[in-house]
């Protein structure tokens, strides 16, 4: 059942690739998409009910079958999105049908590449992974062929990669702790997590800040941060709502296991200093960088980063509580950053910028997408009824139940400046006249709000998922 | 409440209603005499009374029913509280419910209601009058609420009789140095808010001068009669309560025919002899510029306050 | 009309060349002092029982003039003190003057005189305070 | 715990309802409404009748901790407040035609709005507390920025609005979590349970934290700033529910947190008692001092919630040496949120239906209402004599109520006690004189005299539905006033819920007595003297008059004469306010522009002369644009750390992995 | 020392010394030479370790490693050169001395910085790890410091060869699957990075200063 993991998007991608693009072979990749959403689904299923499925490289646990879940559900809606994206490109004129056909391949490949990394339980298949998505969304971030894409791509390639190998520079390392605490399969997960009190605490110690430095520049944390805003800003809406919805948490996933490693080795002082510096530095930064924003698509990339930061302080923090809620908040951050990228394509496509000044008095021009970005905005920003709330406090609970009040203090501090920054930017953007107003086809609407209506679900109604997210939570507590 | 006690307010509110007019002429002649004049006889404001409810009413154009009803109010908040208030005997109908606070704010409806009246006249003067006299008004009432709070401390109640029988009774805490500077405080106030000088000078035809006159400036005949009844019969509360407060001489505690004759006499004794003084002191007084109140007032309010302080360290 | 002691006087100087002002004031000062028999300047029409008019009515305190008389509430006096609220006096026929006090309101009482003795204001009064 | 998820789901239903056609929604929307309203309302009546909280757990709605439900008398009280007012404000909503006030978002944010305050004082848990909350915070928000296409102010406040309540929920939260993080599990109980553990200082910290948070919501100086625009901006009948029924869940959490935390120590209740003052003082000084009818109740709202604080913290003062005086300020704390509740929402439906009438806010443009608008004007006047505490009506008996236990606590009380009593007292009364002020002032200018502009002279009385709901607000406050009996059962048994009721208060169905100290008041009696006086005196003027002739002349004004008579030669709101201005310029520093500009041939002759004079929130201009400068600045200044470099990117790497790997290692 | 031992360590100082000289040279051709040098030398210490080691997965990765860093990844870039001969690296944003001193300090660093990996792994392996980081950070440092596009790349692969060093001299390499999936990753990566440079120069960008119109 794994292994038909990646068949879908395999034979998409392989269509797509070899025969001409029309609607149909984009449907086909939406249709992959759901196929990895059910057999998430199905998977989550199977693990409830009898634990752990396959062993070696591939393994899914709760956790894997739970991401494979969010990246099923993200890339169904950044899919189905995806159809009349590129129809329109293509009828517009900005993308000739190979420029089209290679998106529906490369999406296919990211979508795999994604579901690979989760489900791999080998740092090396890991690794590999997650350095294709790199590979694969270097032509996506290019896609529109300007010189403003080919400046974000070369950005984004350039630092992801420098990040992907100090990663793999930290796999190396603590590959060598394993073989020199004699562990059987030294890059396996689960042999390396049952020997992790044996392994060489000063080098398990350096391979993990190798190694959070390495995917944490995948995850958009801090230092290595700056290819974000300039790949999800130039990226197409798809593109970047799959790459902001789910490529950052897979790599923030990859950071979670392997803590599990260092506190069992190291004690959980050093990873929870570590993480605490990273993720609050990476909180301020990004509020610093919300505050005098003037970019909306750059504005959802900083606040994927605050978002980023919240859950590796929480990690940081550490326990069942704090990862539920970091899981919880993967899938809510997933759903509604996607929701919002796709809005903000449709915005650029219509209104022929994203520039925050220049979409004045977009609720009352464009009342659907004005509506629904207002929506998203509040999800992303923690207001109930979304799960982001709920996760957000749930980590915040978190950290003041494990003493760390003063953590629980700055996260909360932040997130007011950023919802007051974001707000401000929402009036400028959102509110005020318009002399017409146009309607928007269900087409774009319907998705968007199933997919709003799903991050409200799972922010109110604890089934279907309490039980997969706590048995998930567990692994990585 | 008993028949003897509904007896006892109306023999408080007969005398309020009759001696009211009396001590503004009374008040009127000391002040002609000293200014070297015979002056108007001392029943003139009544004669004025009787006159004017003889004339016509008028009402502004503009006006609506606000304005017909303020000088009922401004009336029967003052008859309210001189039927209840410890004027003449410490039995007065529901005793157990006359409030201090109460008595204030009863009191103060009346000065609302005459304020809003003369906002409805569409007037520059009725607007003048209302913004001056709500201004002093809002400045009074810290001076006044502390006095009452320093007044109300060796009880821990404000229940005016109790207040005013604790002094009849305990003759040493009117001497209490809490007792006294409330008191002087409680002076600015009952000048201030029954505008007399220096506050307010109460026979000026200068309307730019005016504070509390500009209010009724569009009243006439019986409505006029009714606000000169009313505004003389809360002088007399006013100066009623003081000398009560001041010395609960005579005051009857029973409703005793003889005791009410005494208290009677008593009080209004009392009352006439402050009613000289004010008068005298209003004479030798000029009166304060509008903006200079403040201090006269907060200067109340201050010896409000050492009297609550003092209080609590004297205990 | 019987005013019972008491009559509320509303002062109007229609043109006046302030003499009788002069007089008025000392109607009401220590040596006449008219306020012994009950009258007073009051500050509005309508608490006044009388109009007290001086001078010669000009053309622009006449319309002022009449509307403070409507502005008294009835039952309502004029009285017209000194020469020129009778007849003019030595303004009679000057551009700027409209008329007698007569001409604009309807006068109850005229006191005589340029200006008028206080005695004579103060027992004119008397007339009307019955005292 | 079955009628509250009725609640629940009928308010959701209401809220989806939003997205019927537009023929039928307000009337659906606010037909389920009202059921809602009349269920919270009866399970409170409930709750306060049978003195059992309503006590449930449900672990299948949000994830992780469940909803716990947790319905005190406490909470039933606020939940039946806010039920009477929001049956008025939905009825006023049903009549409010114009203005796109029956659009989806309104329609189902209103009723979110309805459906969350009824909720939140029955939340049994931090989570479900802060969820509704937040809910209650968002779908207010909507409404507040319901009129941004029309005006800009519109659209600051609801960045004002927004901003500053997800900053007072912050606070909340961070208090919350610590309480929470402490205890077996996140319930109120638990945490009450176990605060008690926890050191003098963490507990002060949360207490301040929560104050802050809650006082912020309460609309406490200085974090009031958005509540004069919010209120001011939001259509009628969402004002009256922040004014009349959201302030009132900031005291609620206050409350909160002193049933979680106990009494604690004196310096929180001095702490509380000074923003109180502040509150008090500064919120009728604005009252008094603006022109703006909404913005006047908005900060009219900040200083009765401000006395409000103080009641609370003279209860928390009062509780180490006087028992009695404490439990007593605790209910006249009480007595007063309730009667606010009813004559502020008054007000503010009463000024929606001025607004709906004649499109216009400042009191310098209304005036002459009184005989075009009766029904209005009637309310307003009941509304605003009740704001002015004069009996007979609700804010009366709560005034008294609060001076009475500030009387009686200075019984044993120690120095420091004694000295905030007496601030406390002046406090007190100088925001009685100035509220008195405003209100004179906003239905003397606004409703008396003459019209001041064109709308306001072709004003025509409003709908019936509009006459209606502010009418049921002001018999209320009628009768609460006459017979404070009514409620007082209710309000102690609220009460009783905090602490131990020991004031003697016993309240006949006309009026309050207090046994233990002698005092007692008695409105209804107060209310048929004066009655009965005004009659006699009534019937005295009307046999008095001449004997020939009309007894009742109208005519104009008098102008000392002029021909020409206008509405200008009226006193305005600003000039009213002028003296209190002068008296208290250090304090409002005004901001004052004159500017003369003279004919060309000599500067003696000045051609025209151009005067302004503004009064804006001195708290937001010292206070808040600072810190917003400070924070733009920061913000283009952080501009500089995305300045394009990929080396600069880059570099941020290598210094931080440099350094990280020689540290580490 | 054994033969073994010395020649690991000079074909390791090897991989360091080209580092520098990436760092020293202007001429884009020379830097693309010494990444070719480097490459060979990395698959020298690949097959020194194999053979020490008898481990022919090893010697299959020198193998690969000869190929894909030595011959494919240096031909691919020097083709990118060769459209544009002359190109020189002219103005570094740190220039060449300022560069060669940080790269003293950045070797220094680096033996600070493995210390506790040398001390588990000790040997004649292990005292060489220092100069696999070393490279790392040179190479990271070049990337920060070098304005033309084709020495980012140059960085990048320093990295990555310092990388394989350090995973050879600890681990004798990873193993062999991984290696390889690496390796073909990075082969990926670099012809993904060869299209961006040729898309680059297509652009008429020279300078990586120019790529700034993304910004906040």
């Amino acid at each position: 059942m794994v292994y038909w993991l990646f068949l879908a998007p395999l034979v998409a991608g392989l269509v797509a690739m070899l025969s001409p693009w029309r609607p149909a072979v984009a449907w086909l990749g939406a249709t992959s998409a759901l196929v990895v959403l059910v057999l998430g689904v199905g998977l989550a299923v199977r693990v409830e009910h009898s634990g752990p499925i396959g062993s070696g490289v591939l393994r899914v646990d709760a956790l894997a079958a739970f991401l494979v879940i969010v990246i099923g559900a993200v890339s169904l809606l950044a899919t189905v999105r995806s159809v009349s994206y590129l129809s329109n490109e293509v009828q517009a004129g900005h993308s000739t049908l190979r420029h089209a056909a290679l998106y529906s391949t490369l999406v296919q490949g990211f979508i795999a590449a994604m579901v690979l990394a989760v489900v791999a339980n080998n740092l090396g298949v890991l690794w590999v992974a997650i350095e294709a998505t790199t590979v694969v969304t270097t032509f996506l971030v290019g896609h529109h062929r300007t010189p403003a894409a080919l400046e974000a791509s070369w950005k984004y390639i350039i630092i992801c990669s420098v990040g992907i190998a100090v990663a793999f520079l930290g796999t190396t390392v603590l590959y060598l702790a394993g073989v020199h605490a004699h562990v059987a399969n030294p890059l396996d997960f689960t042999s390396l997590a049952a020997h992790a009190a044996l392994l060489n605490a000063p080098v398990v110690r350096l391979a993990f800040t190798l190694i959070v430095f390495g995917y944490g520049t995948k995850a958009g944390l801090v230092p290595l941060f700056s290819w974000l805003p300039d790949a999800h800003g130039q990226a197409p809406a798809p593109v970047s709502a799959l790459m902001s919805g789910v490529l950052l948490s897979v790599a923030l996933s990859a950071i979670l296991r392997l803590r599990v490693i260092a506190v069992s080795t190291l004690g959980p002082t050093f990873p929870r200093v570590l993480l605490l510096a990273i993720g609050i530095a990476t909180l301020v930064v990004a509020a610093v960088m919300l505050l005098a924003q003037r970019d909306l698509k750059r504005l959802l990339a900083y606040s994927s980063m605050e978002h980023m930061g919240i859950m590796t302080v929480a990690a940081g923090v550490g326990g069942p509580l704090a990862l539920s809620g970091v899981l919880l908040h993967i899938l809510g951050h997933g759903l509604v950053k996607g929701v919002l990228f796709l809005d903000a394509g449709e915005v650029l496509r219509l209104e022929g910028t994203t520039r925050i000044a220049r979409l004045g008095g977009l609720l009352a021009r464009r009342p659907a997408l004005g509506a629904i970005l207002a929506i998203g905005l509040a999800g992303l920003l923690g207001l109930p009824p979304f799960s982001i709330f709920v996760s957000e406090l749930t980590m915040l609970r978190a950290e003041a139940g494990a003493g760390l009040w003063w953590v629980a203090a700055v996260v909360l501090g932040v997130l007011a400046i950023i919802l007051a920054a974001i707000l401000a930017h929402g009036r400028t953007m959102l509110l005020g006249p318009s002399e017409q107003s146009t309607r928007s086809p269900v087409s774009l609407v319907a998705p968007l709000g199933v997919a709003l209506g799903a991050a409200v679900w799972f922010g109110l109604v604890a089934w279907p998922l309490a039980h997969l997210l706590s048995l998930a939570a567990g692994i990585v507590a | 409440m008993n028949l003897a006690s509904l007896l006892v307010g109306a023999v408080q509110l007969a005398l309020v209603v009759l001696g009211g007019p009396l001590l503004l002429g009374l008040m009127r002649v000391v002040r002609s005499r000293l200014e070297g004049r015979v002056g108007p006889p001392v029943s003139q404001p009544w004669r004025d009374i009787a006159k004017l409810a003889r004339k016509q009413r008028t009402r502004p154009s503009e006006s609506s029913w606000i304005f017909a009803v303020a000088p009922l109010v401004l009336v029967a908040t003052a008859a309210t509280v001189a039927v209840l208030a410890p004027l003449v005997t410490l039995a007065p109908p529901l005793a157990s419910s006359t409030d201090f606070i109460a008595v204030i704010f009863v009191l103060l409806v009346g000065s609302v209601a005459l304020a809003l009246a003369a906002l409805d006249t569409a007037t520059a003067f009725g607007g003048m009058g209302a913004s001056r006299a709500l201004t002093i008004g809002a400045l009074v009432e810290p001076a006044l609420l502390v006095a009452v709070l320093a007044l109300s401390m060796p009880l821990h109640s404000t229940n005016l009789i109790a207040i005013v029988a604790n002094g009849s009774r305990h003759a040493s805490t009117l001497l209490g140095p809490s007792h006294l500077l409330a008191l002087c405080s409680f002076i600015v106030v009952i000048l201030a808010e029954s505008g007399r000088l220096p506050v307010d000078n109460p026979s000026t035809h200068l309307e730019l001068t005016m504070i509390y006159e500009a209010l009724i400036l569009e009243y006439s005949g019986p409505d006029l009669a009714a606000v000169t009844l009313g505004e003389s019969m809360r002088l007399a509360i006013w100066l009623g309560l003081f000398v009560n407060l001041v010395a609960p001489v005579g005051i009857a505690a029973t409703a005793h025919p003889l005791a009410l004759v005494v208290g009677l006499v008593a009080l209004t004794l009392k009352v006439v002899v402050v009613g000289i003084v004010v008068a005298i002191f209003e004479v030798t007084t000029a009166k304060l510029r509008l903006f200079r109140l403040p201090e006269l007032l907060a200067g109340g309010f201050i010896l409000a306050v050492l009297g609550v302080v003092t209080g609590a360290v004297m205990r | 009309m019987n005013l019972r002691h008491s009559l509320q006087l509303r002062h109007v100087d229609a043109g006046s060349c302030n003499g009788c002002e002069i007089e008025i004031g000392s109607v009401f000062g220590p040596v006449y002092d008219a306020e012994r028999i009950g009258a007073r300047l009051v500050a509005s029409p309508r608490h006044a029982d009388a109009l007290l008019v001086t001078g010669p009515v000009t053309h622009n305190m006449a319309s002022p003039l009449e509307r403070t008389y409507l502005a008294m509430p009835e039952p309502r006096l004029v009285i017209a003190l000194g020469d020129c609220a009778r007849d003019c006096g030595v303004f009679s026929g000057g551009y700027a003057v409209a008329g007698a006090v007569a001409d604009v309101v309807p006068v109850d009482l005229e006191i005589p005189g340029c200006p008028p003795h206080p005695d004579e204001i103060v027992s004119a009064l008397r007339r009307f305070t019955n005292r | 715990m079955i009628v509250l998820a009725l609640v629940a789901g009928l308010g959701v239903l209401a809220t989806l309802t939003a997205l019927v056609p537009r023929a039928v929604r307000v009337k659906l929307v606010a037909g389920l409404l009202g059921l809602v309203e009349i269920v919270g309302g009866a399970t409170a009546i409930r709750v306060l009748a049978t003195n059992h909280a309503i006590v449930g757990h449900t672990s299948s709605l949000v994830p992780f901790t469940g909803v716990r439900i947790d319905l005190t008398p406490l909470g039933a009280l606020f939940t039946l407040t806010t039920a009477v007012v929001a049956i008025a404000a939905t009825i006023h909503w049903v009549g409010y035609r114009r203005h796109a006030m029956s659009s989806v978002s309104l329609s189902s944010a209103f009723a979110l709005f309805v459906t969350s305050l009824l909720l939140v004082p029955a939340a049994g848990d931090i989570v479900t507390f802060l969820v509704l909350w937040e809910v209650m915070a968002l779908s207010s928000l909507v409404l507040v920025a319901h009129d941004h296409a029309k005006r800009d102010e519109t659209r600051q406040a609801a960045w004002w609005y927004g901003a500053m309540t997800q900053g007072g929920a912050a606070l909340i939260t961070l208090g919350l979590v610590v309480l929470g993080g402490h205890a077996a599990n996140p319930s109120f109980s638990a945490i009450a349970a176990s605060a008690s553990h926890l050191p003098a200082a963490t507990r002060g910290a949360v207490f301040l934290v929560l104050l802050v948070g809650f006082g912020s919501k309460a609309g406490l100086v200085p974090a009031h700033v958005w509540l004069p625009r919010a209120h001011a901006e939001a259509p009628a009948p969402a004002s009256a529910l922040l004014s009349g029924a959201m302030v009132n869940l900031g005291i609620y959490g206050i409350v909160l947190a002193r049933t979680l935390l106990g009494v604690g120590a004196t310096w929180w209740w001095l702490v509380a008692g000074f923003f109180g003052v502040i509150s008090a003082l500064y919120g009728s000084l604005y009252a008094a001092t603006s022109t703006d009818l909404k913005r006047l109740l908005a900060y009219s709202t900040s200083d009765n919630m401000g006395l409000v604080v103080i009641g609370l913290s003279a209860s928390g003062l009062f509780a180490a040496h006087n028992a009695a005086a404490s439990s007593l300020a605790l209910i006249a704390t009480l007595v007063l949120v309730t009667a606010h509740a009813l004559y502020k929402s008054t007000l503010f439906l009463g000024a929606g239906s001025v607004q709906y009438a004649t499109d216009e806010r400042d009191l310098d443009r209304l005036g002459g209402l009184a005989r075009t608008m009766p029904v209005t004007t009637a309310v307003i006047v009941v509304g605003a004599l009740a704001v002015a505490a004069l009996p007979p009506l609700n804010g009366f008996g709560a005034e008294w109520l609060v001076v009475q236990s500030l009387v009686h606590g200075l019984s044993g009380a120690d120095p420091v006690t004694t000295v905030a009593t007496a601030v406390f007292v002046a406090a007190l009364a100088l925001t009685g004189g100035l509220t008195i002020v405003a209100f004179v002032k906003a239905v003397g200018v606004g409703f008396l005299g003459r019209a001041r502009s064109e709308s306001a002279e072709h004003a025509r009385e409003v709908p019936v539905s509009m006459r209606i709901a502010p009418a049921i607000t002001a018999a209320a406050c009628v009768a609460l006033g006459v017979a404070p009996g009514l409620a007082i059962t209710a309000i102690s048994r609220a009460s009783d819920a905090v602490a131990p009721n020991r004031s003697g208060l016993t309240a006949t169905l006309s009026g309050f007595h207090l046994q233990a100290l002698r005092s007692a008041v008695d409105p209804l009696a107060l209310a048929l003297g004066a009655v009965a006086a005004a009659l006699v005196v009534a019937g005295l003027r009307r046999a008095g008059g001449p004997r020939t002739g009309a007894k009742l002349r109208v005519f104009e004004p008098w102008g000392s004469g002029r021909a020409v008579t206008s509405a200008r030669m009226q006193y305005t709101a600003t000039s009213f306010a002028e003296p209190l201005q002068r008296v208290f310029d250090d304090v409002l520093a005004p901001q004052h522009d004159l500017d003369v500009s003279h004919v060309l041939e000599s500067r003696y002759y000045v051609e025209r002369v151009a005067y302004a004079s503004a009064n804006d929130d001195i708290v937001e201009r010292r206070l808040y644009r600072p810190v917003l400068a400070l924070a733009a600045v920061l913000g283009v200044r952080a501009r500089g750390l995305a300045n394009g470099s990929v080396h600069r990117y880059l570099a941020y790497g290598f210094v931080v992995l440099v350094i990280a790997l020689v540290v580490v290692s | 020392m054994s033969a073994f031992a010395n020649s690991l360590a000079s074909a390791a100082v090897v991989v360091t010394v080209g580092a520098v000289v990436v760092l020293w040279r202007h001429r884009l051709r020379s830097i693309v030479a010494a990444l070719s040098v480097q490459g060979v030398a990395l698959a020298a210490t690949a097959a020194l370790l194999g053979i020490h080691e008898h481990d022919r997965g090893l010697l299959a990765v020198a193998g690969l490693v000869l190929l894909v860093k030595a011959a494919v990844v240096p031909g691919l870039l020097a083709r990118v050169v060769a459209a544009n001969p002359g190109a020189r690296e002219s103005d570094p944003l740190v220039n060449v001395p300022a560069s060669l001193v940080v790269a003293g300090l950045l070797t220094l660093g680096a033996f600070v910085a493995a210390r506790p990996i040398v001390a588990l792994v000790g040997g004649p392996t292990g005292r060489l790890v220092p100069l696999g980081l070393a490279t790392v950070l040179i190479g990271f440092f070049a990337m920060v410091a070098r304005r033309r596009a084709m020495s980012q790349v140059v960085g990048l692969l320093l990295v990555d060869n310092g990388i394989a060093l350090v995973a050879f001299l600890v681990t004798s390499g990873v193993p062999v699957i991984v290696e390889f999936g690496s390796t073909l990753d990075v082969l990926f990566g670099v012809v993904v990075l060869r299209v961006l440079l040729a898309r680059l120069s297509a652009a008429g960008f020279s300078d990586l200063d120019q790529l700034r119109s993304l910004h906040d």
